[in-house]
Parts: C-alpha cells; sequence; structure tokens
C-alpha cells in the first residue's frame, strides 16, 4: 500500500495539475496577446474581398465573438470553455465550415497515431540495443562508427532531416523512389485492401524513415552513455571478479540497470517526439495533425488551432503517465521502500 | 591556456570551432553587401552559380550569396537573444529554487516540469500566429527565450542543490560572507561551464525552431533568416524545377551549424566531466 | 563564568516523505550539556545517534524543534544565526571538501579577516593570519596564492584549524576532524586541539565514533544513542570503568592494537534501525543484555552515579543497592 | 612450517596513465614477494595511497587497463602445483574465481545488483560455477549457508537497498565464501562500518575461517583489527613490503622505523602519554623518492638509504625486514 501511497497518488495528483495549467495557458494566450481574434478573421474576411454594409459588419463581429467565446467577463468565458471541453465541443471549423473541430481531428489523428507509435517504438527498441551493444564493446571499431554518425545526424532537427530525405529520395534531384506528398495516391479510397494498404505504407515510408532514424540515434547515444556508466558500477565489476558468465552480467546486470533511465528519457522526451511527428508531417505533407494545424495555420481557423493544441496537451501528458507508471515495473526500490 | 590546447585535441572542438568561424565570417560580411536584403530584383532572376554570382541568383532577383549573409546573422541574433535570455530565466530560477528550498522550489519545479511536459512547439506556434503582425527578430527571439529556460534550469538547479550539501558553503558561511557573495563567489565557478554549454544548445535550439516557424509563415517573411530564406525557395518550387543552390544554401548552413553547435557543447561537456554528456535532444 | 555553552533538552524530529506518508526520524531527544572555558568535551556515538546534528543545531545550520542554547551567558533566540557571534567556529571531516576546489586558500582567510574587522590595511591582515598559521605549525609564504589540491590532507586540516582560529573563538567544534587523516598523522593534529587549549584557552567540542582517540584528547565525554546521552562524565571515569550497557557493548567492541585484548564473546546484531528509533521505553532495549521488564515501557531517567550521568534503570534507586 | 598456498615472486604492477599527451607512471606494486601458508589469517597495513588495494588486484589476477603487469609472478599452489596465473586465460581465470579464490571488494554498499533479490544474485555466482545444478537445488545451497552462518533466514528474499550497510556487507562475505574457496581476499571489509557492526564482521570472517580452514588475506588501515584476527602482518609502505612478521612480533617488537612509528601513534586505553606521528607525509607513488621511500621521514636515514632501496632480508625464520639499519647488527 505504501507504494500507492507514495508513488501512485502523487503521480496522478501532477497528471491532472500539468493538463490544468497546460488548456489554462491555451486559455489565456488568445485572450492576452495584443491582437484579437476577431479582428484578425474580419481581415481574412475582408482580403477576400467581401464588400458588406456597414450594418452587417457589426453582426458578423458579434456573431464571431459569440462563436470564439469571447463575450462575458474572462471568468464566465473560463466555465463556458471548460464546460464545452467536458462535452468535447471544440466549436465548428471557419475553413470547411459545416465540419466540427472533433470531427476534422478524429480523421487526421489516426493518420499521426499510426505514425508516431510505429515510429516512437521502433526507434525505441532498435535505439536500445543497437546502443547497449555499443556501449558493451564499446572499443570495437563498429562501434565508434556508428558513435561518429550518431554524432552526426543527432543534432539535425527533425525539419532539416527530413528536408534531406525529401531532397535526397523524393526530387528529381537524385532518387525518385518515393512520393513527393500525400498519404496516399490521388483518388484512393480508404478500404483495407491490399493495395490500399501497399499504397499507404509506400506514401509514409519516408517521414517513417525519418523519425526512426532521428529517435533512432537520440536513444542509440543516450543508451551507449549509459551501459557505459553501469558497465563501470561496482556491481558489474563485482560480478565479473565473480566469475558470473559474460551472458547473465549483460542482460540481467548491465541491460535491466540501463534501461531505467531510458523509460524515464522517453517519458520526458515525447513532447519532443511528437513535435517533430508534427513537422515532418508539414515536410511530406502527410494528412495527420501536422498538416491540419499547418492549415488551419495558414486560414487562421481559430477553433481548429485550439482543438489540436488541447487535444494534443491531453494526448501527451496522457502518454507520459503510462509511461511513468510502468517505471515501478522495472525498478524495485521504487515499489518497495 | 592550457585548457584551450586539450580542447583542439578534441576533432569534435577542432570541426565545431572551423565552422563556426567561417559562419561568423559570413555574418559579419553582411555589412558590407552590395545589395539591399529587402528590394526585390537588384539582380537577374535564376542564374546558376558563377563567378559573379558565387551562390547564383534566386527567383526573386536577390544574389544568394549576399542574401545568405543576412540570414546567418539575424539568426544568430535571435538565438542570442532567446539564448541569453533564457539563460538568465534559467539561472535565477535555479538560484531561488535550490537556494531557497521549500514551497518556492516545489512551485517553481512544477511550472519547469510541466512546461518540458507539454508539447512546447504547439503553444509557441500559437503565441507566434497572435503575434503574427509584431513580429521581428527581437519579439522572436524573447518568445522563444520564454520557453527555453526550463530544461537547463533544473540542470543547473541540481548542481547547486550538490554545491549546498558541500562542506566549503559552511566554511564560507562561517567566514562571514552573505548569500549573495557566497552563490556568486562559491558556486560560479561550477556554474559556468555547465551554463555554457547549455547556452549552445539553447541557440541550436533557438535556430531550429526559427527555421519551423519561417516554414509555416510565422515569422516576418521579408527579414532574410535561414528560415525565411527558405520559405522562399520551396515557395518557388525550386526544388521541382531544379533550382537546387537556391534550396541547398539554407539547409547545407543550417545542417553544418547544427552539428558545429552540437560538437562543441559536447566536447565542452565532456572535457569537464566526461561521465555526463549533455542529453538534449536535437532542435525541434 | 563556570559555563561556557550550555545545551538544554535540545531536541530535532526531522519529517520526511510528502503529505501522504509522514515519517518522523527522532534525530536528537532532550539532549543537555555543558562546556566548561579551555576543556576538550567530547560528543561520542555511531552512525546516526545524533551527534552531528547537535553540533549543526550549535552553529545554527539546523533549526531545533525545541531546547535552548546559551552561549557566554546570552541565551541565542531560535532563529538567531549562533556563529555570527565570533565565538564559535567549526573544523570539518573532509579537508579536502573545506575548501573551493576552484578558489585558492587564502581567499577565505581574507574574507574571514574583512567581514570580522579584525585588521585594518593588508599587512596587517597577512600578519594576522601568519600569526594564526604559525599556531598550527605554518607559515603565511608556504600557503599563500595556492589552491586545496595543492596541499596534503593534514597540512590542508591544519590550515582548516587556523582559518577557525582567526576570529580568536572561544569555542571550537570539530566534527570528526580526523578520520579522513591518515593513523600516522592522525597524533599531530590531536595534540595540535591538546596545545591550543592549554595555551589560548579555547574549548573544542570533539565529535567522532572513534572511542580511542576521544580517551586520549579529551576531558569530559558523553555518549550518544539514537539521539540520547546515555552515560556522561570525566573521560577517565567513562571510558575506563563503563556503567550504560550501551558504552559496555561499544568499548568491547574497539579493536584494540594489543593481540592479547582479543575479543571472547560475540556479538548479535539486528537489522533494523527504523525500530531503535520508534521505540517507547529505553532504546537500546532492543539488544540489551541486561534488558528488564522496566526499560521496555518507560524511558529511563537521567540518574547521576558518583559524578557520572547514566541514563538506565539498572542504577535507580530501588536496584542502585543491588550494583 | 605449514606450506604455503600463494607466493609472489618479483610482482610489479603499475598504472599507466597519460592525463592528455603526458604519460604517467604510478608505481603501485614494487618488486613485492610475499608467501602466504594455508589455514592463516594474513593481514596486510599500510595507509592510504600505499597500494594494498593494488596489491589485492594483482593477488586476484583482476589486472585492467589503466593497471598492467611490469614484471613477477603469482603463483597459486593447488593439489601441489604452482600455477601463475599471469599465464592463465580469462576463462581459466574466470573458473579459478569464486571456487579457489575470492574477493571481498572495498565498497561493499554497492556490490549488489540493486533490481535483483539476493537469491537471484546468488543463484547467479551459483550458476556461473557449477553447472548441472538446478535452480532449486542452487537455491537451497545458498539458504542453508546462510542460516550456518548465523544470518536471518529471510534476508535472500530481500533487495539490497532494504538492508542495513552492515547487513549488505555480512551477504557479500557469505556470498564470497559459498563455494568453501581456499583463499578469500578482503579490502577494507569494515571501514565504513560502526564498530559494534564491524566486530560482527570480523567474527563473521573468524568463523569462516575456522570452518573451511582456508587462507584469509585481510587488508585494512585498522591495526586494532590486525591485531583481534592476524596471524601473520606485513606492512606496506610507498608500494613495498617492509616488514613481515606474527602478529605480536609486530606489536611488541618492531623493527623497521615507519612500523615503530605506526604502532606508537596508535592511542591506548589507559595510558594517556604523549603520543607522536612521523614527521611530513606519505610519498606519491608517481614519483618516489631515490633509495628507500622512507628516507624524507625517517630519523635514523642515513647516505646509504637515500641511495639504494634495501631488500627484504629475512631476521629470524618469520620476520622479515627491508631496511639498511638491519644489515649491520
Amino acid at each position: 500500500m505504501a507504494f500507492v501511497k507514495r508513488y501512485l497518488i502523487p503521480r496522478l495528483i501532477q497528471y491532472v495539475l500539468v493538463v490544468w495549467l497546460g488548456i489554462t495557458v491555451v486559455f489565456f494566450i488568445p485572450r492576452v496577446t495584443p491582437n484579437d481574434p476577431v479582428m484578425a478573421m474580419v481581415g481574412i474576411l475582408r482580403a477576400r474581398g467581401a464588400t458588406l454594409e456597414p450594418g452587417a459588419m457589426d453582426g458578423i463581429i458579434r456573431d464571431l465573438t459569440e462563436m470564439y467565446g469571447l463575450e462575458g467577463s474572462w471568468s464566465d468565458q473560463y466555465w463556458a470553455f471548460w464546460g464545452r471541453l467536458f462535452h468535447g465541443d471544440f466549436g465548428v471549423s471557419f475553413y470547411q465550415y459545416p465540419a466540427h473541430v472533433n470531427q476534422l481531428i478524429s480523421t487526421a489523428m489516426p493518420w499521426t497515431l499510426g505514425l508516431l507509435l510505429t515510429t516512437t517504438a521502433i526507434s525505441w527498441i532498435v535505439g536500445n540495443i543497437i546502443g547497449g551493444l555499443a556501449g558493451y564493446y564499446s572499443r570495437k571499431g563498429w562501434s565508434r562508427t556508428l558513435d561518429a554518425i550518431g554524432m552526426v545526424i543527432r543534432p539535425l532537427p527533425y525539419y532539416i532531416f527530413a528536408f534531406a530525405l525529401l531532397l535526397l529520395f523524393a526530387s528529381t534531384l537524385v532518387f525518385r523512389w518515393f512520393p513527393v506528398t500525400g498519404g496516399t495516391s490521388l483518388g484512393a479510397r480508404p478500404t483495407f485492401t491490399w493495395v490500399y494498404i501497399k499504397d499507404v505504407l509506400w506514401h509514409s515510408a519516408l517521414p517513417a524513415l525519418s523519425l526512426t532514424i532521428l529517435g533512432g540515434a537520440v536513444n542509440f547515444q543516450t543508451m551507449k552513455l549509459i551501459v557505459q556508466n553501469v558497465n563501470a558500477e561496482n556491481f558489474v565489476q563485482y560480478a565479473k571478479l565473480g566469475g558470473v558468465t559474460e551472458d547473465r552480467i549483460v542482460n540481467k546486470y548491465i541491460i535491466r540497470n540501463a534501461l531505467l533511465p531510458q523509460i524515464t528519457g522517453l517519458a520526458l522526451s515525447l513532447g519532443q517526439i511528437f513535435s517533430g511527428a508534427l513537422i515532418t508531417e508539414i515536410v511530406f505533407s502527410y494528412p495527420g495533425m501536422g498538416m491540419l494545424l499547418y492549415n488551419s495555420i495558414l486560414r487562421g481557423d481559430y477553433n481548429l488551432i485550439m482543438g489540436i493544441v488541447i487535444f494534443s496537451i491531453v494526448g501527451i501528458t496522457t502518454a507520459i503517465l503510462i509511461v511513468d507508471l510502468t517505471y515501478p515495473l522495472f525498478d524495485p526500490r521504487v515499489r518497495y521502500k | 591556456m592550457k585548457t584551450i590546447r586539450d580542447l583542439f585535441r578534441d576533432y569534435r572542438f577542432l570541426f565545431s570551432f572551423i565552422v563556426l568561424v567561417i559562419i561568423l565570417i559570413m555574418a559579419i560580411l553582411s555589412a558590407f553587401s552590395p545589395y539591399d536584403p529587402t528590394l526585390w530584383n537588384v539582380v537577374p532572376k535564376e542564374l546558376k552559380p558563377s563567378a559573379k554570382y558565387l551562390l547564383g541568383t534566386d527567383s526573386n532577383g536577390q544574389d544568394v550569396f549576399w542574401q545568405a549573409t543576412f540570414a546567418v546573422r539575424n539568426s544568430l541574433i535571435i538565438s542570442l537573444i532567446a539564448g541569453l535570455v533564457s539563460r538568465v530565466i534559467a539561472i535565477l530560477v535555479a538560484m531561488v529554487a535550490g537556494y531557497r528550498g521549500g514551497t518556492i522550489d516545489r512551485v517553481l519545479m512544477f511550472i519547469g516540469d510541466s512546461l518540458l511536459v507539454i508539447p512546447l512547439f504547439l503553444i509557441i506556434v500559437m503565441v507566434a500566429m497572435m503575434l503574427r503582425k509584431f513580429m521581428n527578430l527581437v519579439v522572436l527571439g524573447l518568445l522563444l527565450s520564454f520557453f527555453g529556460w526550463a530544461w537547463d534550469a533544473r540542470t543547473i538547479r541540481s548542481v547547486i542543490l550538490s554545491l549546498r550539501e558541500r562542506e566549503f558553503t559552511k566554511t564560507a558561511v562561517l567566514s562571514g560572507t552573505g548569500t549573495i557573495k557566497l552563490v556568486l563567489k562559491e558556486y560560479m565557478p561550477f556554474a559556468m561551464p555547465l551554463i555554457f554549454s547549455t547556452l549552445i544548445n539553447n541557440i541550436a535550439w533557438a535556430i531550429g525552431l526559427e527555421i519551423t516557424l519561417a516554414f509555416l509563415g510565422l515569422v516576418n517573411l521579408n527579414i532574410p533568416t535561414l528560415g525565411t530564406m527558405l520559405n522562399w525557395a520551396i515557395y518557388y518550387q525550386s526544388i521541382l524545377l531544379g533550382r537546387w543552390w537556391w534550396v541547398l544554401t539554407p539547409v547545407v548552413l543550417s545542417l553544418f551549424l547544427f552539428i558545429a553547435l552540437y560538437w562543441l557543447s559536447v566536447s565542452i561537456s565532456e572535457y569537464l566531466d566526461p561521465r555526463t554528456r549533455i542529453q538534449r535532444v536535437g532542435a525541434a | 563564568m563556570e559555563k561556557l555553552l550550555e545545551i538544554e533538552n535540545l531536541s530535532k524530529v526531522f519529517s520526511l516523505g510528502s503529505i501522504l506518508s509522514r515519517v518522523h526520524i527522532i534525530a536528537a531527544d532532550n539532549v543537555s550539556f555543558y562546556i566548561k572555558p579551555a576543556e576538550i568535551f567530547t560528543l561520542a556515538g555511531e552512525s546516526g545517534c545524533g551527534k552531528t546534528t547537535t553540533a549543526r543545531i550549535i552553529l545554527g545550520f539546523e533549526e531545533p524543534t525545541s531546547g535552548a542554547i546559551i552561549h557566554d551567558g546570552k541565551k541565542k533566540a531560535r532563529n538567531e544565526k549562533v556563529w555570527f557571534t565570533e565565538g564559535i567556529q567549526a573544523i570539518f571531516q573532509d579537508p579536502f571538501a573545506t575548501f573551493n576546489p576552484l578558489r585558492t586558500v587564502d581567499n577565505y582567510f581574507f574574507e574571514t579577516v574583512k567581514n570580522y574587522k579584525l585588521a585594518k590595511g593588508k599587512e596587517d591582515a597577512i600578519e594576522w593570519i601568519d600569526q594564526k598559521l604559525n599556531a598550527v605549525g605554518l607559515t603565511y609564504q608556504e600557503f599563500a596564492g595556492r589552491y586545496p589540491s595543492e596541499f596534503s590532507g593534514g597540512q590542508l586540516q591544519r590550515i582548516s584549524i587556523a582559518r577557525a582560529l582567526l576570529t580568536n573563538p572561544t569555542l571550537l567544534i570539530a566534527d570528526e576532524p580526523v578520520s579522513m587523516v591518515d593513523a600516522s598523522l592522525r597524533m599531530s593534529i590531536v595534540n595540535l586541539f591538546k596545545k591550543l587549549r592549554d595555551e589560548t584557552g579555547v574549548s573544542v567540542l570533539y565529535i567522532t565514533h572513534d572511542l580511542a582517540t576521544a580517551y586520549y584528547v579529551s576531558d569530559r565525554i558523553a555518549i550518544m544513542f539514537r539521539g540520547n546521552i546515555v552515560e556522561m562524565g570525566s573521560v577517565e571515569q567513562v571510558l575506563m570503568n563503563p556503567r550504560h550497557p550501551y558504552t559496555k557493548l561499544l568499548r568491547e567492541s574497539i579493536p584494540e592494537a594489543n593481540p592479547k585484548k582479543r575479543w571472547t564473546t560475540t556479538v548479535n546484531l539486528t537489522e533494523l534501525e527504523q525500530e531503535e528509533y520508534l521505540r517507547k521505553g529505553c532504546k537500546f532495549a532492543g539488544r540489551c543484555p541486561e534488558v528488564m521488564d522496566i526499560c521496555k515501557g518507560v524511558v529511563p531517567a537521567d540518574l547521576i552515579v558518583n559524578d557520572t550521568l547514566v541514563k538506565c534503570h539498572l542504577y535507580s534507586d530501588e536496584n542502585s543497592s543491588a550494583k | 612450517m605449514k606450506n604455503s598456498i600463494l607466493r609472489t615472486e618479483n610482482l610489479k604492477a603499475f598504472y599507466v596513465l597519460d592525463m592528455q599527451g603526458t604519460q604517467k607512471v604510478v608505481k603501485a606494486v614494487n618488486e613485492v614477494d610475499l608467501e602466504i601458508h594455508e589455514d592463516e589469517v594474513y593481514g596486510i597495513a599500510g595507509e592510504s595511497g600505499c597500494g594494498k588495494t593494488t596489491l589485492l588486484k594483482a593477488l586476484y589476477g583482476a589486472i585492467e587497463p589503466p593497471l598492467r603487469w611490469m614484471g613477477g609472478s603469482v603463483l597459486y599452489h593447488m593439489n601441489n602445483l604452482a600455477v601463475d596465473i599471469t599465464s592463465l586465460d580469462a576463462e581459466e581465470k574466470r573458473k579459478l574465481r569464486m571456487e579457489y579464490i575470492s574477493y571481498v571488494p572495498q565498497g561493499s554498499m554497492s556490490v549488489l545488483n540493486p533490481v535483483l533479490k539476493l537469491n537471484e544474485t546468488y543463484q547467479d555466482f551459483i550458476g556461473s560455477h557449477v553447472s548441472g545444478r538446478t535452480r532449486q537445488e542452487a537455491f537451497e545451497l545458498a539458504r542453508k549457508h546462510i542460516v550456518e552462518l548465523g544470518l536471518p533466514r529471510n534476508i535472500l528474499d530481500a533487495y539490497p537497498h532494504q538492508l542495513s550497510g552492515g547487513m549488505r556487507q555480512r551477504v557479500t562475505i557469505a556470498l564470497a565464501a559459498l563455494l568453501k574457496p581456499r583463499i578469500i581476499i578482503a579490502d577494507e571489509p569494515t571501514t565504513a562500518l560502526d564498530v559494534v557492526v564491524q566486530r560482527g564482521v570480523i567474527q563473521l570472517l573468524m568463523d569462516i575461517q575456522q570452518k573451511l580452514k582456508n587462507t584469509i588475506v585481510l587488508v585494512t588501515h585498522d591495526m586494532g583489527v590486525h591485531a583481534n584476527i592476524a596471524d601473520r602482518i606485513g606492512i606496506m609502505y610507498a608500494g613495498k613490503m617492509v616488514e613481515e612478521a606474527p602478529t605480536e612480533k609486530i606489536f611488541e617488537d618492531p623493527i623497521h622505523p615507519y612500523t615503530r612509528f605506526l604502532i606508537d601513534s596508535l592511542p591506548r586505553f589507559g595510558d594517556k602519554s604523549t603520543r607522536s606521528s612521523a614527521p611530513g607525509s606519505p610519498p606519491s607513488l608517481a614519483d618516489l623518492p631515490a633509495g628507500c621511500p622512507f628516507h624524507p621521514r625517517c630519523p635514523f636515514a642515513r647516505e646509504i638509504c637515500t641511495q639504494e632501496m634495501p631488500a627484504l632480508v629475512s631476521l629470524s625464520s618469520d620476520h622479515k625486514v627491508a631496511c639498511w639499519l638491519v644489515g649491520e647488527n
């Protein structure tokens, strides 16, 4: 029981507080910044040459203000905002007018989830295994070359790396193996036939490759360093001095202790990986949350942006909570005081 | 300086030093540019790189090389502002939280942690969207600095916490030194190297983010930076139309800049303490 | 004045853990003793007995939960930092940790002189510092402008003592001053304390777990166990014929440098310290060879048996006739 | 005269460190000749930085860079043939460890795998040496062994962080004695412990030695511990063995000036007469003075002491000293 009281409940409280703080920040940003979203929207309408008599303009402003939920004092707006949130109603998108925001999000979400989950899993597992081996055999040649490659790839931001892959594999400059844009070829209907799946895989190959390589490089480097440090720990040296066979030392002594910081590392970097995924999608115009965000920014679709940001905050913090809760399963020092 | 001589033995430090010197020279060259960066059609459009135009010209009728010098200068300005201001915030938060302790420590660390956990990119995008009309180099720098202190405040705070337990803190207190003087005289020599290598990481992070925001069109597009240059290159479909020199210049420049900055911070922190390497994930 | 420093039922309770799972550790429990001028008083005990916590409270690095400290006849208010009365200075365990490795050692000397306005100009300060260094057998030339790493452990500990002497303190608090110094050099530091006591009349509160050195250097000694003082008196009385069962156990367990005095009996060790902290009654009841029923329920009083204090029911009135 | 079980001949082991270009050689073990008998507790005394831990590593054959063999040999006497371990390969050495010779390291607080229960750690050690035993058999052997040594039965089901420092130390010693090795090497097993717990640990070592009738090589700077447990003591100074004799002789009749200072400077109960320590401080092993390393601090130092290193000469059948004073009388 002490475990629940000492580890679980504080974590849950922190989770709720973080989500609340995130959403409150998102609530206040448009209201604090100097320019008013309604005027911005009116500006965009007028830019498109909509000529209106003066009387109609006030009506539009009133409707927009009401639709943005900006009328009344900040506290009324705040409660109304949370009220809508609990019903999962993010309001209506301006650009694709009749479509509700959460409808748009639910179409884009599977694409992003598919890309994000697979690449994160692959890069974490592959990165850790290769990093672990490279750390254990750090004197071998191959581990040094891998480390050098890692040193080059790791500092590159998602955006630049994705762009480099695009130039290399998709554009006319070098190879032309992969499509430049899109999630599927034009006009493909989403059915579960093999043809459609093959088409999706073919299109998502480059963004997935980009995310996996970058994520893999990060995990490779951190795991290599952790394994080198754990290898120098007293209990590993003592096991070697005690004549414990090498396979037991690698599995039960080094890997199991090296994984612990990697789990917290994964939790802390999920936010970063998610942002990276969004950017990579934009570069490859892959039809996930990233493209949705890109279009909503271009068209100043205020409600859609709010929806995406809130959805992402809740999603990411929940994922982090789940990863954090798996940590005690691996570390007895947390389970039993 | 013996330390500099030791550092140069590390090939990474050597490489990053050379690249950074080249980039600084380019930034300084911008002052001697024959063309005004904001004017268009000053040179014939879309010419391949030649003796006259080192890196060719672009579809806006600007010389790509001189444009690049301005881009590098402005990107550095933004990231320096972001880096330095966020250092000040990080140090203040770390000092107060680390030295004062108690509830302030818990509150500050909670804010720091939630900034780490929440996908900052989206919030920065939202704020940038709202400030689009006022966006210029300084505003963007300050915006990035406001979100860039959380991770480093935590690292610096842990250094201060460990120093507070060390016995020379007690010796200093017994020698009658006041709190402020104690922090500056006793802790700064320890924290300085860490602050410097986190500054470099933050600069790389800021440049990367500036490029991303520029691609999303959230920055003032007629102030040339690495990001806006790339944005214009894509806007004119220079990839498909084969004008590789226009799109490659910002990509290659930022590629080398990121690698150089990362290697600089890694070689410094490894020189200080081989066991701890700065774990920052590459710029978003 | 008879008592230089007096400690009246000093207690310190640490509460650890978050609001949900509170754990209370009683580090010091009604500790009372006094130190006379020009006296070396030892506070001895195993790790976790509260001796270092008591020292930190006297120096003002910790706030006591209850109890008072009377220094030079003036009662210290709870939050007043004691060290600013330049009367008390301290020497720490690890000489290399006492000084910031990145700063030259003489920085601390000049700062102390400046902060306590002990000298007017620079020469005056150097002369004052040199005088203090000579007291510990060093000279200003061989010490000026050098970093801690350029000295040996023994030298650095002497420098630390010199720094403490700068303000002419009436009391030096030495927290395990020789445990990190090589055995063969230990005596030179310990003899230094005796010389300072005889020549300058400074008192020393000597905190240690090493009873052999304590016997050699101190005049009076207090043995601490889990926050309580269990026996206190002249070092001759307490260490040569201990009365409290714990002091006896400690005294027997010290491996004496004499092959003829080897251990004859074996000792049984419990592995749960937590239990001892929270135990009602006498905290040593768990492993005391002469435990009685009363020990488990009632906390023994501080009894005086021919001018040594013993906190043990064996010596209460109805039993003392038997002893 | 008991027959010897472990012998070193002219053993040299140095640390070769390259600090950013300049090479520094630390002469930690400098031509040591040692002979340790069966069924005996051999104590090695010396202060920090005198090379005693390195000597133990050499005896155990645990030579990893930056430490390197520089010369001489370490001989194990196994079923009456002398095996030089410097010539053994990794697998042969691995087989010997825990079965023939085992090692109790200095910082025993962090020597047990934090994420494994103690019985899993025990099984790892047993399983790596004794093949063919099922997990259950190995587990049973470990539990019986623990109870035999007077440790609580349920200790094997706990994790290392749940035990006190003293208990972890005793569990490590029990682990080292698990496969009944002929030699147990213990490096400062009691430094970080309280006096009473230290006594328990020493008594555990003595019980094991009496039960297995094997050899214990004990290193510590605490002369009191040596007095209580050691049969013979070797005094080390600056990488060399300066004196070796039975315990009583070392304490009552020390010959080497350094040993005399060491014994005289020990405070004794009941005797408050002023004691003095040796002047100066021990030399650094990286730049040793010429001749006898103790001569800068030795009140009896003569011309020859500053030039040549004295050899370890036997005064009597069991008393050896490395000092030029001995040469005269």
